[in-house]
């Protein structure tokens, strides 16, 4: 890693290789399946929330519409696989495809709004696409759904078993973060903040903000769209209430509480949503023997109570005391006086 | 002040970590036996999916509350030949989804049978992770009848169609309009219906469908006027149900209504309170057990509502039926020694055949799927009450 | 002098209220043109138009020869123009060095797709970005405070951030609009110094100011409005002597 | 002919259940710039409350008048403890706390009042009125009577009194109303207040129509919001008259093309109307000044 990088933005290769590390870690401690399908369920939403927090945290668009996306990939796979016996490797490919060229057309007009219009055209989008699978029943199965998609296997490797395919779908994670890393470690990284802080002003500087926009928006909704192709292949069946606004919802919850600002915040919000909706519904039902939606409310509180007082998100909270560890600050100055003296200037 | 709230904020979420690791190692040591501490063997458990939340609540609620009385009923019944039963149920809240990760805690939990899934599509959701490992699967909805290796508690509606066919000719109609809702179960019931009608010479005029959150569906009957049938059938959920009945009404149309069996429970009946006439309802004959004739089924029917009405003051429908079905089947298969999911597979494969439940007679090894018709009629709706005609 | 930016008639009307009419004027390479005028006279406006933020109700502007007016904004950029704003828009997020290095975006070459591959394409135009950045971060000083948040600085430093960032990419014609406002002198000395130096480097200017005695000490040309007329075109001095101009703007304070 | 009628009226009937709650969001909007989603768990909880008092036996008109306190109460709350904290945060906070809150509400609706629909039976019990070969329910004329009243109420409160033009001014620019006196944060908190009234009393009135259940918040929430951005964001008569045209549009293309695709025409409208006239069809256009 180059000086330069380490000088603008900081390490990154320790937390990747942590993250690694627990991920090859957890199958060894996790027995029982019902845990490993939510190990597997953070790691297909985490694609989602990766794309999405390029989106909302770098470059300030906020989007309440990412489950249709999500359900493209699910039905264009689901679709192609059950009806055109397609492989299911290509339909995932196809699937992307579709949907950032879907996204990419839908993108131009609809980013020139702001605020609460955009996240108003959002969900507008997703209604539109919850009432279009249910309609187009001959296709999509409508409202009883799609059933028989075939599970993944990779070079025969029969994926049905849960390891396997636990490994798939956080190799791909990781693939994923690396790219939104690659993306944010860069230039391109600093013309999307650059947007969120002043469109103005980064339009004067020469940047063609609506490409940037749209080119974001398009390709968080592919990465969309490969999480609900595998979901597809996962779960063997998808109908459209997944794909409603309430997915959105909780998905736009998982980076904003993650901490949008950072790209590891995205995952750290998917693990600490799914893990929360789990225990309170466990709680809920062993010890007050409360049942069904009723974890809602504890849900909707914590979620309240983390926008107040850690707008900035959970990563914020837990990088603070990393940066304090490392004196980070002193570092680049030292790094940065060597450069300056390498130069000549 | 700001400070202090960010580190309890912290600090609680960190706690929040906590307990999900620990809860992580408690659901891997095999949680729950809490009751009795003694090893696996000793406990049969059962596995039950129901959407006790949600919009398919109005179905799924009376279901989870059948588990909590045949829980205590097994409990006082004590072991059987030296085995505890133990049913534990998962509720959905009408997301597929989390049927599918509820099917999943259900086999990690070892169950040996499931019964389960409200709705038609959401059985169907969960039929490959259950039937892939070879543990039985008791449906308490209409599944399309060629599903394979699921026994299906529910009257497919194929067996619901010629009810309706059977009344549809007692009052000579031959031209009916269709409307469903469009969620999981109103889509269901029109394909095997267009089956049997067209054997019957029943035209279907006209077929609209609505939202199933809809408030307003004026507009879909409008359109039904326009064909003018002599009866309309409505298949949908309450409370969707219920808005067509009164908008069908408040429309004045004088010919008869004839709704599927989902809306034969007591929240149907207060949504078309004193506006209920020609309104007829596929129920279950539980519904009407006090003016039934008398003999083995009237008692069975009035001994299970007694049970159902002492513990919740409410009453049971014919979904409570089906779920109490599913798992008095399977109850007789472990009282008859089978503990494993393959032997319960065999039992109810072979040894079974002839069974009387409560929502009409099994033939399971015949290729008829579910209830005979002997369990359900179409009712009418008479002061608020249901009407059971011979 | 080859004609560096012309302005030929440019009006602006908002419903009634001819806010610009019929201003035309020249600025050559290398000089420094200052627009002052008493508030409300159109300065912004009219800068507003040449910068394309606002399209002119008629008339247009030429930048070495080839129309300007309709040109989108992020076109200017490529064009060599560079700009500031009155209310300072700078990136609070970014730090003091990715809002300098945001400057260089015209010179390189980076897109989505090859920032996602890490193409060796990246890490060049990351060198490029930061050379250049840390001339221009040089230039201002500003260098003890590279890796502060921009939003923390203070004002005047902020002003230096912008300044600072509009020329990273070596524009050849730079339009500040008031970038001496709320300068305390030693500031405002230190941004004409920028700019003197900048001008011997062959950089034009074009820039809106109120602070008389910078305007007379920088400006090779000042162009003075009224009401959105052009009342008086002409060097420092002549401008000082102008009747109409002392009427109009200067009036009693006449040194 | 008479089948037109009938369109017209449903269309009005169910327009004017969207317009009940579209005078709610932007009554919210209006004043404090924050688009309330929770506004349509203000209606569920008027509803509901209003069935148990009256299943508790009180007379009807007493219940109604409790059950719009107490959701006012809540309303306030809300605002006192959500809201005010986050006020200057970005649009996108504000949106999740409202979202927080609303399945905050929804939960505490599902704890209370469990799963299964209630009814309310409706304050005027009058047989279907015939008119011109249509079907008019009179609870929906009672509606577009209380919803007549509420524009008038509002316009006068708005207009002519004095805290109705301090609201205005707290919106459109917060802090010269400050230096005018006017303490913006109580103006929020009477505006979260009044929304909550105005939802409760939305709820009261369609659930003798539509039904009361711990999850009717959010539809016709979102169907409001879609009304009240097709009218315009920022004055009353504007978002009425948008949620009407919902009503109709949703009725008219239910019947001529398809009762399949009439939702997903009302929010391709939504979004036709958000790229070409983001200040809704009745707002006169604004620019920003850079």
């Amino acid at each position: 890693m180059s000086k330069l990088e380490k000088v603008l933005y900081g390490n990154r290769l320790k937390p990747f290789l942590f993250l690694v590390g627990l991920i090859l870690m957890l199958p060894f401690v996790v027995k029982s399946s019902y845990i490993f399908t939510i190990l597997i369920l953070i790691g297909i939403y985490s694609i989602v929330t990766l794309g999405l927090c390029l989106l909302i945290g770098y470059a300030g668009q906020i989007s309440l519409g990412h489950a249709a996306f999500f359900g493209i990939g699910a039905y264009t796979s689901g679709v192609l696989t059950t009806s055109f016996q397609l492989s299911p490797w290509l339909a995932l490919v196809i699937g992307m495809v579709t949907t950032f060229f879907i996204a990419y057309l839908i993108g131009i007009p609809i980013l020139k709004l702001k605020g609460h219009f955009l996240a108003l055209a959002t969900l507008g989008i997703n209604i539109i696409f919850y009432i279009l699978i249910l309609g187009l029943n001959q296709l999509t199965g409508g409202a009883a759904g799609l059933i028989g998609i075939p599970s993944l296997s990779l070079f025969g490797l029969p994926l049905t078993d849960k390891l396997f395919f636990y490994f798939f779908v956080w190799t791909a994670a990781l693939l994923v973060l690396l790219l939104s890393l690659n993306i944010v470690r860069s230039h391109v990284g600093r013309v999307l903040r650059s947007i969120h802080d002043s469109e103005i002003a980064t339009e004067t500087l020469g940047v063609k903000v609506e490409n940037y926009k749209v080119a974001i928006f398009a390709l968080s909704a592919a990465f969309a769209s490969l999480a609900g192709s595998m979901y597809a292949h996962y779960i063997t069946f998808v109908a459209p209430p997944t794909f409603y606004i309430t997915k959105s919802i909780l998905f736009l919850i998982m980076v904003m509480v993650g901490g949008a600002g950072s790209v590891w915040g995205a995952i750290l919000g998917t693990t600490v949503i799914m893990f929360l909706n789990e225990i309170i519904r466990f709680v809920g039902h062993t010890y007050f023997g409360i049942s069904g939606e009723v974890e809602i409310v504890v849900y909707g509180l914590i979620i309240i109570l983390i926008m107040m007082f850690l707008p900035k998100g959970l990563m914020h909270v837990i990088s603070k005391p990393i940066q304090k560890l490392k004196q980070k600050k002193k570092v680049k100055i030292k790094s940065h006086k060597d450069m300056i003296s390498q130069k000549g200037v | 002040m700001k400070k202090l709230c960010k580190s309890i904020c912290s600090f609680s979420l960190m706690l929040i970590l906590v307990i999900a690791l620990s809860a992580c190692n408690m659901e891997t040591s095999g949680g729950n036996d809490k009751k009795d501490g003694d090893g696996g063997k000793e406990v049969i458990k059962i596995g039950a999916i129901f959407a006790e939340t949600g919009p398919a609540s109005t179905l799924g609620k009376t279901q989870a509350n059948y588990v909590k009385l045949i829980q205590k009923q097994l409990d006082e019944a004590g072991t059987i030949n030296g085995k505890k039963i133990e049913i534990i149920m998962q509720d959905y809240e009408t997301d597929d989804t989390k049927a599918v990760i509820a099917a999943d805690k259900l086999i990690s939990e070892g169950v040996v049978a499931v019964v389960g899934a409200t709705q038609a599509s959401t059985s169907m959701a969960i039929l490959p992770k259950i039937s892939g490992e070879g543990i039985p699967l008791m449906t308490v909805a209409p599944v399309n009848p060629e599903a394979k290796d699921i026994y299906q508690m529910a009257p497919s509606n194929l067996t619901n169609a010629s009810l309706i066919i059977k009344f549809l000719k007692e009052n000579n109609i031959s031209k009916v309009a269709w409307i469903n809702a469009r969620d999981g179960f109103g889509v269901e019931g029109l394909p095997s219906f267009e089956k049997v009608a067209k054997e019957n010479d029943i035209k279907i005029v006209a077929h609209e469908e609505f939202d199933a959150t809809a408030t307003d569906m004026t507009v879909q009957l409008t359109n039904i006027r326009k064909k003018n049938p002599e009866a309309v059938i409505v298949w949908s959920r309450t409370p969707g149900a219920g808005i067509v009945a009164r908008n069908f009404k408040a429309l004045g149309f004088d010919i008869p209504m004839i709704q599927s069996s989902a809306s034969a429970n007591k929240g149907f009946l207060d949504q078309v309170k004193d506006n209920n006439e020609n309104i007829y309802v596929i129920g279950s004959k539980l519904s009407v057990v006090d003016q039934l004739p008398n003999g083995e089924q009237k008692d069975r029917l009035k001994k299970f509502r007694e049970d159902y009405r002492t513990m919740f003051n409410s009453d049971p429908d014919n979904f409570t039926a089906h779920a109490a079905d599913g798992f008095h089947l399977l109850i007789e298969a472990i009282k008859a020694g089978n503990t494993t999911s393959e032997d319960i597979h065999n039992y109810l494969k072979t040894e079974v055949n002839k069974y009387s439940g409560l929502t009409g007679s099994f033939e399971l090894q015949s290729d008829y799927v579910g209830p005979y018709e002997d369990g359900f009629s179409v009712l009418g709706i008479e002061n608020n009450e249901w009407k059971y005609y011979e | 002098m080859s004609k560096l930016l012309e302005v030929r008639g440019l009006t602006k009307q908002f419903g009634g209220v001819t806010a610009v009419s019929e201003i035309s004027f020249d600025v050559g390479a290398g000089e420094i043109v200052a627009v002052i005028g008493p508030n409300g006279a159109g300065k912004t406006t009219l800068f507003n138009m040449i910068s394309c933020f606002l399209s002119p109700t008629n008339g247009e502007a030429y930048f070495k020869g080839n129309k300007l007016t309709g040109q989108k904004i992020p076109q200017l950029a490529h064009l060599g123009i560079a700009r500031t704003f009155q209310n300072l828009q700078i990136f609070h997020n970014l730090t003091v060095l990715e809002n300098v290095m945001m400057g260089a975006h015209v010179k390189l070459k980076t897109n989505v797709v090859n920032a996602a591959f890490r193409l060796p394409r990246i890490l060049k135009d990351e060198r490029i970005a930061y050379d250049l950045a840390l001339d221009a971060i040089h230039l201002v000083g500003l260098e003890e405070l590279m890796f502060e948040q921009a939003g923390q600085l203070s004002y005047g430093l902020q002003k230096q951030l912008e300044f600072a960032r509009a020329i990273v990419y070596k524009p050849d014609f730079i339009m500040l609009d008031e970038p001496m406002a709320g300068l305390n002198d030693y500031e405002t000395n230190r941004m004409a110094g920028y700019i003197k130096k900048l001008k011997s480097e062959g950089i034009s200017f074009l820039f809106v100011e109120h602070k008389m005695a910078t305007v007379m000490e920088l400006a090779d040309r000042i162009i003075v409005l009224d009401f959105g007329k052009k009342i008086a075109e002409g060097t420092p001095d002549e401008i000082q002597q102008n009747a109409k101009v002392i009427a109009a703007y200067l009036g009693e304070e006449v040194v | 002919m008479e089948l037109l009628m009938q369109y017209i009226v449903t269309g009005l009937t169910v327009g004017s259940i969207y317009a009940l709650l579209a005078i709610g969001f932007v009554t919210v909007y209006n004043i404090t710039g924050i688009l309330n989603f929770a506004q349509g768990e203000f209606a569920m909880i008027g509803a509901l409350t209003c069935i148990t008092f009256v299943n508790a036996g009180l007379p009807m008109y007493a219940s109604i008048i409790f059950a719009i306190l107490i959701s006012a109460t809540i309303g306030l709350i809300v605002e006192r403890t959500a809201i005010l904290h986050a006020r200057n945060t970005s649009v996108i906070i504000l949106i999740i706390i409202t979202i927080g809150v609303s399945t905050f509400l929804k939960g505490m609706g599902l704890i209370i009042w469990g799963t299964n629909p209630k009814q309310l039976t409706p304050l005027i019990k009058m047989e279907p009125i015939h008119f011109m070969g249509a079907v008019i329910n009179p609870q929906s004329i009672f509606i577009f009577i209380v919803l007549l009243i509420l524009l008038a109420v509002l316009y006068v409160f708005f207009e002519k009194t004095y805290i109705g033009s301090a609201l205005r001014a707290c919106e459109k620019n917060p802090r010269a109303a400050k230096l005018m006196g006017i303490n913006p944060s109580t103006m929020s908190a009477l505006a979260f207040t009044l929304a909550a009234a105005l939802g409760a009393i939305a709820g009261i009135l369609i659930t003798p129509i539509t039904d009361a259940t711990y999850e009717m918040g959010f539809l016709i929430g979102v169907k409001g919001f879609v009304g009240m951005v097709i009218g315009g964001m920022h004055s009353i008569p504007g978002a009425v008259a948008g949620a009407l045209l919902v009503g109709l549009l949703e009725t008219f293309s239910g019947g001529f093309i398809s009762t399949f695709y009439s939702d997903a025409i009302t929010f391709l409208v939504l979004i036709l109307v958000l790229f070409f006239k983001p200040n809704g069809i009745f707002a006169r256009a604004s620019g920003e000044r850079v």
